[in-house]
């Protein structure tokens, strides 16, 4: 899709003296619950040891506001569900040497597609209308809502995606056997166990 | 054990206990092919000609009669095209998407006949006055497109002479007097597109 | 009734015919009763009578003429006369021809359809050699010229090796698309071991576009009953079922009455022909299914199952209807049985090409000037069929493709006009003979369109049974859908392209495999095509709406917040 | 029995007569995926799955239904072969609805399994996400449409092993779907013998125990040969020659 020759700044050349030889790492969050980022947490104390090798530069769980240029790898949680997430997805790929799909619902669309049944109109009625709970009504804009687009889809089927962790959270050691792959820059190769979807 | 006989002499040659003659029908062909479990089509070929649909008690009495898993003959009843399971329209309209149909645009007919009437090809309407039917090929390829009306076969139609002529179809049985079809004719006006 | 019966039978009729002056045959086939000959036909017998002409005029209703899109057709038979077309009959001008033709001998010349056009002089005709000609319901118009003799000369002169090897020599193959050659078959289930043995004609004839079974079933029915009796007596069966579509009501209605006559006269059913060979026929009508013409899936049909396919091997041959060894031809197939048992293998032979010999009937429609059903000799160019028997795509109109065979079929482009209609030619192409189905396109045709055509008739008739098929056509069709609603990417061209080799090589029947064919022949001919779709979001035959475009080409124009005005597009679904 | 020897991945291999393709490939431990076919049941050469490559021929053919013959070339896991298996489970997923994370089969699941095996990490084609509904009105179990991969491996056993022949298929192409009597609830079949041998034989969490949630489901397949064999044995026949089954 996008090379990644785009848009070289001045401030890498500037960001590359901070953090020599380090590589620049990103994860992003879609349409998923989180699981797979507390799995990836889960790394324990290997999280010390991907410290010395990576700087984590965009993250839900790093306070970044915008994705940055010249990321080396990106880890994408989550499907895309709404106009936010195809914009940041394609803004990853432009600015990512290497896209993963992360968990199952990168992967598949998972849970967050089971919404694809219905559309999307039926689907806000029966959950901010019909739903538990006291709701605005009226259904005017708010403005903070993005809008949903009509099915969710898995990553791939938006932009191109270069490796996959399946798993509904793929386990710590699936994703140490990946990223440790990816940051080795060798080609991911997943055991048997370890690419079972769910 | 006297029970027992009496039964199962009773099932194959007593007419059915609706008493409705059209089983008769399906009583002949069953009688025909010797209650064979092979000749469950043609049965349903009979059932389908005498009651116009395949409904659930037609199927049960023919799984009965063949001796055969009420599975197996749904089964059967909903792989071929040819065999309903609802009732059909009143009045129907078959056009034929062949490909020489095709190739002639048969398919902005079927579109302008789905749009005129509120239904896609396959359906009837709510009010159970027209049923639009999609054919495979009717192997009038000369006279292409073609349309079937009530058994009245129209060659080289175009999307306005298509709704003209069903039109023409349903009126004509609402002049004839019927009362659920004079109804229709209002609901009609109403929407004032036909 | 004997050998000697059937001569009377003959001669009786032939004196019946002779006995009258003129005969006026009107077409009572499908597309002529259509456009209206049965009123046609009336009129000519009300004209008749009006003209007190009962004695000396004979009007006869019979199969196809040919033309259909000329319907109603009518022929006008004087003796000592050549034989005059008239097109487009009504009743009007059927009692004009009454009055001024037969009356007066004055043809009513702007009606007339010359009979030296190349429509009728390129044809050549040995299975339709009898359509139009004869009332196909009356037993004796069949025998007078010489209908169930080559049955009689089968059971009397020859043993069943020697017409399986009669057959092989004439290199007839079979008509319903495979090409498989016929005497190799037959041979192999006469070698078959069993008791029971089954002949089964393929009457199912799903190809839209494609009425070439239906035209010989209405036209000509005993020529088929006695064809299968000839493959009964040579393999050793004693059944027969003609399996008929369900859309061929009158076919179905003609054979019933043909195979009851047949069966009362001796020519069918116990001691056929006073000779130890028994044989009985029987109907079964179709419900629908395209697939059911696959072989395996058509006796499943037979024994009234659902018609899904079984692996082969085993094959029929070996093991087929009730596990018993069952030959299974097209009906064209055993429309060519009679004519070389008649005429010899060798005078069948002499037509046609090396490898593909006789003639083959094609239904030849869309944007040609004379739409209708032809029998050509095999060989015979594209061209000389659109061109000449067709009469061109018509003024102001550029051909742009032939398609044959239909679903599993492709399209040849106007630079491969020149092929010889033969088996292994149309192969190479991508294309296949098929069983006759011959649509003629214009410019005004999008390929990408017409292979999503045939695409979705694959996804509505594919069985279910194997996962290929099942779900490899849907996803095709969705690719095809995006490609000609605008929404295609690069990619989606390359997943089609894997999706057809892996569905064609995979799929469990005839259907499957070879549904990807209009796909492949429309990439390999058209390509062009396809990527004005994809790169430039055109449709160059002005067909496609492309209402659509693929995700991120779109996201400026999407609404950002929910509920904002603007639509999603579905493409995006 | 004959012996008969033929190759198989250009290893010389015997085997015996009769026996399909399948049998004699695993006998070799090669293991070839098949989510149609099972042991015991009726051969149906319906998921594609066992395509092997016969030399003799160019079509590609099931193992499972095709016998073995002498002199046999056979190739099971050519590039082009394990390709199209990929392709094959991708079109299965993308047919109905399987959320592996939700499944009363998760970790469990031949679908599943077989996906890892071959290593289809993602589906390239579109998910279809039909409208399919859920079946729980009978009593012990349930059927999730949605998990359905149409193997009628449940159709097979009802109808050759237990004899009830509650399953069949309705309808045809993408739109086929498995059902009970006249499509009716399941609960309401007077056909089903609540055996639980469907249930047993399901390749997936179509087929599940009710009350099972995710993850819970496990399934046991060896009560079949168990019964085949005492049926071959003729186990069930009394001395008198009258039998003691049903019936």
């Amino acid at each position: 899709m996008t090379t990644l020759a785009t848009k070289k700044t001045a401030r890498k050349a500037e960001k590359a003296e901070a953090a020599v030889g380090k590589i620049r790492l990103a994860t992003a969050w879609l349409g998923g619950c989180s699981g797979c980022h507390m799995s990836f947490l889960d790394l324990d104390e290997k999280l010390i040891d991907l410290a010395e090798t990576v700087e984590l530069v965009y993250s839900p769980i790093a306070d970044v506001k915008e994705f940055p240029h010249n990321v080396d790898v990106t880890l994408v949680e989550g499907a895309v569900a709404n106009v936010d997430h195809l914009e940041l997805a394609e803004k990853i790929r432009q600015r990512s040497k290497l896209v993963v799909s992360f968990g199952d619902c990168a992967v598949t669309g998972n849970v967050t597609s089971l919404r694809n049944k219905f559309p999307v109109e039926d689907l806000l009625t029966r959950v901010y209308h019909e739903g538990p709970g006291a709701v605005p009504r009226g259904g005017e804009t708010d403005k903070i809502v993005p809008a949903l687009i009509p099915r969710v889809l898995p990553l791939h089927q938006v932009i191109e995606v270069d490796a996959f962790i399946p798993g509904c959270p793929p386990d710590p050691e699936r994703i140490w056997a990946a990223v440790s792959a990816l940051l080795a820059g060798e080609p991911v190769v997943l055991t048997e166990k370890m690419r079972m979807f769910g | 054990m006297v029970e027992s006989r009496t039964r199962s002499a009773a099932s194959p040659d007593l007419p059915h206990p609706s008493g409705d003659p059209r089983f008769a029908l399906i009583d002949r062909t069953l009688k025909r092919f010797r209650f064979q479990q092979d000749a469950l089509i043609e049965v349903l070929h009979t059932a389908q000609e005498a009651f116009g649909f395949l409904e659930e008690d037609l199927l049960i009495y023919v799984a009965r009669q063949l001796k055969l898993p009420l599975s197996w003959v749904y089964g059967v009843a909903t792989f071929y095209h040819f065999f309903s399971l609802q009732p059909q329209g009143e009045h129907n309209c078959i056009v034929c998407m062949g490909t020489a149909c095709y190739v002639k645009r048969a398919a902005e007919i079927v579109a302008a006949l789905q749009t005129a009437y509120g239904i896609e090809a396959g359906q009837t309407t709510p009010d159970g006055m027209l049923s639009i039917t999609a054919a495979r090929c009717l192997g009038s390829c000369g006279l292409a497109p073609v349309l079937i009306v009530d058994g009245q076969v129209l060659a080289r139609e175009t999307p306005e002479t298509a709704i003209a002529a069903v039109q023409l179809a349903i009126e004509a049985s609402a002049a004839a007097g019927n009362g659920r079809s004079s109804q229709l004719d209002d609901s009609y006006d109403e929407e004032g597109d036909l | 009734m004997k050998r000697s019966d059937l001569q009377a039978m003959a001669r009786r009729e032939l004196e019946r015919q002779q006995a009258v002056r003129c005969r006026l045959l009107c077409c009572a086939s499908t597309p002529c009763l259509s456009s209206g000959a049965a009123t046609v036909q009336q009129a000519l017998e009300q004209a008749v009578t009006d003209n007190k002409l009962d004695a000396e005029v004979a009007v006869v209703s019979t199969g196809c003429m040919g033309p259909c899109s000329r319907g109603p057709m009518v022929t006008v038979q004087v003796a000592g006369q050549e034989d005059i077309y008239y097109e487009n009959v009504t009743p009007e001008s059927a009692q004009r021809i009454v009055v001024e033709h037969v009356m007066a001998n004055q043809p009513v010349a702007e009606k007339i359809m010359p009979s030296d056009l190349p429509f009728f002089a390129k044809q050549h005709k040995i299975v339709l050699a009898n359509s139009g000609l004869i009332d196909p319901e009356r037993l004796e118009d069949y025998v007078a010229r010489d209908g169930y003799s080559a049955l009689a000369h089968a059971l009397r002169e020859m043993t069943p090796e020697e017409v399986c090897a009669e057959i092989s020599k004439s290199g007839l193959r079979g008509r319903g698309g495979a090409g498989y050659p016929t005497g190799l078959k037959w041979d192999l289930v006469r070698k078959a071991p069993g008791e029971k043995k089954y002949v089964i004609a393929n009457g199912d004839e799903g190809d839209p576009g494609a009425y070439m079974d239906r035209t010989l079933m209405e036209s000509d029915p005993h020529r088929l009953l006695e064809g299968m009796a000839i493959a009964g007596y040579a393999v050793g069966a004693d059944q027969g079922f003609l399996y008929v579509r369900g859309e061929y009501p009158i076919a179905a209605k003609r054979l019933e009455k043909a195979i009851r006559t047949a069966e009362r006269r001796g020519l069918l059913g116990s001691r056929v022909l006073e000779s130890s060979f028994s044989f009985r026929i029987d109907i079964r009508i179709g419900a629908g299914a395209f697939v059911c013409g696959e072989e395996t899936a058509l006796m499943a049909s037979i024994m009234g199952r659902r018609g899904q396919p079984t692996p082969r091997p085993p094959y029929p041959a070996q093991s087929g209807l009730w596990e018993c060894p069952t030959l299974i031809n097209n009906v064209e197939t055993f429309g060519n049985i009679v004519p070389i048992i008649a005429h010899g293998a060798d005078w069948f032979a002499s037509v046609g090409t090396a490898k593909s010999k006789g003639s083959k009937i094609f239904a030849l429609a869309g944007k040609v000037d004379t739409t209708g059903l032809i029998e050509v000799p095999m060989g015979i160019t594209l061209r000389e069929v659109i061109y000449d028997i067709g009469g061109g795509v018509g003024e102001g109109h550029t051909f742009k493709a032939a398609q044959t065979g239909g679903p599993s079929g492709g399209c040849i482009p106007a630079e491969h006009l020149d092929t010889p209609m033969d088996y292994e030619s149309l192969r190479a192409l991508g294309a296949i003979m098929g069983s006759g189905g011959l649509i003629v396109m214009d410019n005004a045709s999008c390929m990408p369109d017409v292979a999503k055509f045939f695409m979705e008739f694959c996804t509505d008739e594919s069985c279910g049974k194997c996962v290929p098929c099942r779900v490899g056509t849907v996803q095709m069709h969705r690719i095809l859908e995006r490609i000609t609603n605008g929404s295609a990417t690069a990619a989606d061209l390359q997943i089609l392209e894997e999706l057809c080799t892996m569905v064609q090589e995979t799929s469990l029947c005839g259907l499957g495999q070879s549904a990807p064919n209009p796909v492949l022949s429309t990439l390999r001919f058209y390509r062009e095509e396809y990527e004005a779709h994809i790169q430039r979001r055109e449709c160059p035959a002005g067909v496609c709406k492309m209402t659509e475009a693929p995700t991120l080409a779109l996201m400026e124009a999407l609404p950002r917040r929910i509920r904002e005005l603007g639509t999603i597009p579905m493409s995006l679904a | 029995m004959a012996v008969i020897t033929m190759t198989i991945n250009d290893e010389l291999v015997s085997g015996v007569e009769g026996q399909s393709l399948l049998t004699l490939i695993r006998e070799q431990g090669i293991e070839l995926p098949t989510l149609c076919h099972l042991e015991g049941l009726e051969a149906r050469g319906g998921c594609r799955l066992c395509l092997v490559e016969v030399q003799s021929t160019h079509r590609l053919l099931p193992a499972c239904t095709t016998t073995a013959q002498e002199g046999m070339a056979i190739q099971t896991h050519s590039e082009r072969l394990v390709r199209y298996r990929r392709m094959i489970l991708e079109l299965l997923f993308a047919e109905r609805n399987h959320v592996c994370a939700v499944c009363v089969m998760n970790g469990r699941c031949e679908l599943q399994d077989e996906a890892a095996k071959i290593g289809m990490d993602h589906v390239r084609y579109d998910y279809l996400v039909p409208e399919l509904p859920l079946d729980a009105s009978h009593d012990k179990f349930i059927i999730d449409h949605n998990r359905c991969i149409l193997c009628t491996r449940c159709v097979s056993v009802c109808d050759s092993v237990e004899g009830a022949h509650t399953w069949d298929v309705m309808g045809r192409g993408v739109n086929s779907r498995v059902i009970t009597d006249l499509n009716q609830p399941w609960g309401v079949s007077r056909s089903c013998t609540s055996c639980g041998k469907c249930v047993q034989v399901c390749p997936t969490g179509a087929l599940a125990n009710k009350g099972s949630t995710v993850a819970e489901m496990v399934k046991r397949h060896d009560f079949l040969q168990w019964i085949l064999d005492g049926r071959e044995k003729k186990q069930w026949v009394m001395q008198n020659g009258g039998s003691e089954g049903r019936r």
